[in-house]
């Protein structure tokens, strides 16, 4: 009886792709050509629009921007094996994800102009405007999955946070309530190693965020957030569990941030070049690409045609979010509650913001 | 109807909305199986079960976020917490959340949820069960606040909240759960938010209150000529109500037992003074809470306003 | 002596305090290495080492807590909260705790810390980014709040909140980090808490405002006789200096960006209403937020109150 | 590389001496006849106590009160394995603690008549006020020790809480700092497998909340709470590696709850007498006196030395406790900060106060 060991935990790591293009055949998914170039074409849109989007925070077109450049794999890969009924908790560093659920590229630029417009998702799309403050969309999505066992739905929901987020007290309440209630719900966490300034391991002592799971009686796995099809592949996983009444799962994607944590920070006071230029060789696209023309279902000329078309689509958006007329000062009241309040309809008045 | 204490018309509330409506689920520490603390939701895991009614781990901020999550998927959740100090721990997910869902995301989501929880001194609990913190959640457009003060206004208002197409805070008076007994219909109903109730005409003075401490300012004014404004609804309150009956009366006091800098009474006190500034003949005067926190219970009866520190406010400003 | 800004004044503050006293420590998100989002504590992690200029991980409740735990402990922590809206996920720690240390202990433990906060719409940043959330924090007893709203009284009234032996909320006007560049001593000095400034005097009309905003109603009060006080403490404001200006000009006009309704302008409108109500000559007006939470970055300039709405505050007294 | 595991984790459970009084001679820390009494004396002072408090709440001479029967050994074998200077930082069920470090027993009643003075700590005693908001006294504990290094003082800082507060968000980022920043800090969980009316298989889906500490990088044991000795080892253990630099443990003691969870509950609406009397039977002072007893230690007459010496110290406490004054009105305005404000004075003038 005296000192004993009362239970083991085990803390898994998958990759099928490696960062030369080289894949597990035992682990791929089967996964056809066309959903393995749709994969393909939600990165390069994804990139392509991240790329632009930098441009046009430049040239003070839109506010304040956060890059996904390098996190692709760990977006595109989670958000395309889900069901179209889903719902998604995201914070302000899934772009890839919007994107990848088709959500109109348009709103994306309105949003990142400072308009709250841009967070009105299409009526047949379950995805939630960004959280701002880190870490506190976690808990929406543990009860709108538990509000889908209690409705008896087939749906799942997912959340997405940082290595940031994974300190904060939500993650742990939320997590918890999770395992307790088995929800059918995903925790993503983007490890994308730095939390603006912070390196992740000052984030924690402890060496992965998947080992936190087995805390609250919940599987958890590290995935290479690098590889799209392991970060698929997990996330398909964690999905049929969840379908089938298993409760939920925390997946952590080992990613890494290339670019600063936003067009308002200047990581160069924080990390080296050389840091970067060692993850730029493992980012995600390189290998899938690599992977995809070893298969033969990509080659120059189709590459060339996925990347124009994602060029043209996010040059088409920058023009229809540039149409869009400015958003009317009375919205800021009047989206407050369902019904006006007398007090708002005087500051209406005296903002002679309506007649 | 029958005579029934506060305690059993909130039960009788959910009770009714939640066979009326199957969205409606309650969540929160000791719901099920103990009926709550204060045994508010008694017999309601019996007859709806245990994916409506549900215990959950010992997380206010998790409770208020799934409410959230809940809210948003479609059901109607009535969060408890135990106690309103114990709500602190969930002001971020209320203040960065339930109140901003629908601007945030232009009405293509909403959070039609309620959180329940009892306020106020007077039931000799350790510290933090008698805190009387509505003007924190005030303060915060997109929310709304209601504290009854009787077991018939307890059920309509809960009735509302519940229907309420944004959050709803229902504050508890804990120390009048079972004070009071009154005749409440066994029918449903509901009165409106965002309405005032004048409990009685006067021509004097305006005495304006709410929860627990509208009985004792109904006790104090006897001998003056009040009009007694019971607030009910807190946020938005009724600034009609008042200024009417200010624009009457002159002369207006406030009672609550918050602490009174930044207290709600200071809203009300503003808004006359910017409003109906000279109708008054005399003094605005706050009877609330001094500038401290709320003890711990051998001195509790000391900090909360007493019936002769509100005459005393009549009497002063019946002095003009 | 040489002309600096807000970011800079509070940054000297920071590095002669750290100076003086070696228990004064501070703590927060990447204000280390990086030397805060807005620089305010650049360089202090290279001339005060590590232990001394602390990177946390990213939880706001935790930041609290732990300067909570060092306070008592007898360091004077320093926390920075990198936006006020994230200081929602701390308020528990500081409503149940930090004010309430001293008094639950009978003053065996006391709570000597500051957390320091940019706050206020105007630089564009995402939502949450932009609150201006002081009167949550005015409402409860314990704890002092302080804005300063010049690179002169930056550094002075930090040094102040840093020597005081009670919880300071520290709230920095984020607009004006860098647009104000004024006189500052390199001396160390401090400004008194809880007294306000009488930035011109005036018959007319008594102009209350503070942080950012106190430069817009400046600039508005051109050509009317306006009192302008710069509250600088909002907990405990000067009362004194605010009731004897009203007594003398019998106008009140208050500026503050936060919501109208339960925001401290209604508090010290409220206090005027009970203890100078008969000098008033006019309504008292509050130019402040309407009743919506802070916007995102295109409508905020929408939000803010604007230069030609407190103009037309002040000719609306005037009218009287 | 696919899928592979990286990390195993061990979770153990210490016991020394089991329900019949036996003990494992192999893990018996070194303690001498005196020492092993001085745990005695506690444990029956804090019981005794623990039940003279709930007969003077049946009378109405203290408020609600929170018993701790059961749960003696917890409190009182880790409060005796630290040092004088070190500091305590506990929830509101740990009046074992407070007994066995020599707190005034007069203050304990005062605090449960409602009376601010009753957490006034003697100045050389670092005991903080009990913390009723569950849990949120974590941080305050990393807090302090994270100055214990800074300062450089060989303190160490130790917090309590319970099953129910293993759940709040303070738990997570409290264990996350001190393992990020090596604070000399013991968490001490009181697992006494209720939350009020909340069994603990409900308050999360983890088997253990030892399991947590892995999550943050840090040490974590299962100890059984009812074996006074085995709590002793491991929180003398956990003190010696947080004197010595090596930072944080967390100690999940496993108990249970004899008692309804206080005066003012009724735990038959939610647990059954037969569950009760089964951990009646392994309650921690049966087989600690069995264990002395077979050492030769104690005998009845030394027995009944200890429980007549506890039942006299708790009679004049009660006595000492009656006889204070009641506390002014004003304290509860002056205690508030460091000076008086404007308003503050008017409110003890406007009340009538002072003069
Ligand atoms: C509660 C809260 N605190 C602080 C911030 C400011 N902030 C924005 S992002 C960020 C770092 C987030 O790191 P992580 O969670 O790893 O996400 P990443 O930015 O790497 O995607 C911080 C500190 C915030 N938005 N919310
Ligand atoms: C934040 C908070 N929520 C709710 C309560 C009410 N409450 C007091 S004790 C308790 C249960 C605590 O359970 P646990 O942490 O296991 O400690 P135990 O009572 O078993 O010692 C609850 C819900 C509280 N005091 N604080
Ligand atoms: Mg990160
Ligand atoms: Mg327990």
């Amino acid at each position: 009886m005296p000192l004993k060991i009362i239970k083991t935990f085990d803390v898994k790591f998958l990759q099928i792709i490696d960062e030369s293009g080289r894949a597990d055949a035992g682990l791929l998914p089967d996964l056809t050509t066309e959903e393995l170039l749709k994969i393909y074409r939600a990165m390069i849109l994804s990139r392509t629009f991240n790329r632009m989007a930098l441009a046009l925070q430049r040239e003070g077109r839109i506010g304040t921007y956060a890059s996904i450049l390098g996190q692709e794999g760990a977006e595109t890969g989670s958000a395309l094996a889900l069901e179209k009924g889903d719902w998604i908790f995201p914070s302000f560093r899934e772009t890839g994800v919007f994107i990848s659920r088709g959500y109109p590229l348009w709103r994306m630029l309105r949003y990142w102009r400072g308009d709250e417009r841009g967070m009105e998702a299409p009526a047949d799309m379950n995805i939630f405007p960004m959280s701002v403050p880190v870490g506190s969309q976690i808990t929406h999505a543990v009860g709108a999955a538990m509000a889908m066992n209690i409705k008896k739905d087939k749906n799942i929901a997912v959340t997405y946070f940082g290595d940031g987020g994974s300190s904060r007290g939500d993650f742990h309440e939320g997590l918890n309530f999770a395992g307790v209630f088995k929800a059918p719900v995903i925790f993503i966490c983007q490890n994308n190693q730095w939390a603006i300034s912070l390196p992740r391991n000052r984030q924690s002592a402890a060496e992965t965020i998947a080992q936190r799971a087995a805390g609250y009686g919940v599987p958890g796995i590290q995935v290479d957030g690098n590889d799209v099809v392991a970060v698929y592949a997990a996330t398909a996983r964690a999905a049929e569990r969840a379908r089938a009444g298993e409760g939920p799962t925390l997946i952590e994607c080992f990613t890494y941030r290339l670019d600063d944590h936003t067009t308002a920070d200047d990581s160069s006071r924080y990390r080296t070049d050389e840091d970067v230029a060692k993850w730029q060789k493992k980012e995600p696209l390189i290998r899938y690409k690599i992977f995809l023309e070893n298969k033969g279902i990509l080659n120059k000329e189709l590459d060339k045609e996925i990347t124009d078309e994602a060029e043209g689509l996010v040059k088409a958006a920058v023009t229809e979010a540039e149409a869009v007329a400015p958003p009317a000062p009375a919205d800021i009241i009047k989206y407050t509650s369902a019904t006006l309040s007398v007090r708002q309809k005087k500051d209406i008045k005296a903002l002679k913001w309506e007649k | 109807m029958g005579k029934i204490t506060i305690v059993k018309a909130i039960n009788q509330a959910l009770a009714e909305e939640m066979a009326r409506d199957e969205d409606v689920v309650l969540l929160g520490e000791d719901i099920g199986q103990d009926g709550g603390v204060f045994r508010v939701t008694d017999g309601l895991l019996e007859k709806f079960g245990p994916q409506r009614v549900m215990d959950t781990p010992l997380a206010e901020l998790a409770i208020a976020g799934t409410a959230i999550g809940m809210a948003v998927y479609g059901l109607r959740p009535v969060a408890e917490i135990q106690f309103m100090g114990f709500t602190y721990g969930a002001l971020e997910q209320v203040f960065s959340h339930a109140s901003r869902i629908r601007s945030r995301s232009r009405g293509r989501f909403t959070c039609p949820m309620v959180i329940r929880t009892p306020y106020g001194i007077g039931i000799k609990a350790p510290e933090l069960h008698s805190e009387s913190a509505e003007s924190l959640y005030c303060h915060m457009p997109g929310i709304k606040v209601v504290a009854p003060s009787t077991p018939y206004n307890a059920k309509g208002l809960l009735i509302s909240a519940i229907r309420d197409d944004d959050m709803v805070l229902f504050m508890e008076p804990a120390s009048i759960y079972r004070a009071i007994k009154a005749e409440v219909p066994t029918e449903n109903y509901a009165i409106p938010l965002g309405k005032a109730a004048i409990m009685q005409e006067g021509d004097e003075i305006t005495l304006v209150s709410w929860g627990a401490m509208l009985h004792k300012a109904m006790e104090a004014s006897e001998g003056f000529d009040c009009e007694i404004i019971d607030l009910m609804t807190l946020k938005p309150f009724d600034e009609e109500a008042i200024l009417e009956s200010v624009r009457k009366t002159g002369r207006l006091v406030i009672v609550h037992e918050a602490t009174k800098n930044c207290g709600l009474g200071a809203e009300i006190a503003a808004l006359v003074a910017e409003e109906a500034l000279f109708y008054l003949k005399a003094p605005v005067l706050r009877v609330a809470g001094p500038e401290a926190v709320t003890p711990m219970a051998s001195l509790e009866d000391e900090y909360v306003p007493k019936v002769a520190r509100i005459r005393e406010a009549l009497k002063d400003v019946m002095k003009y």
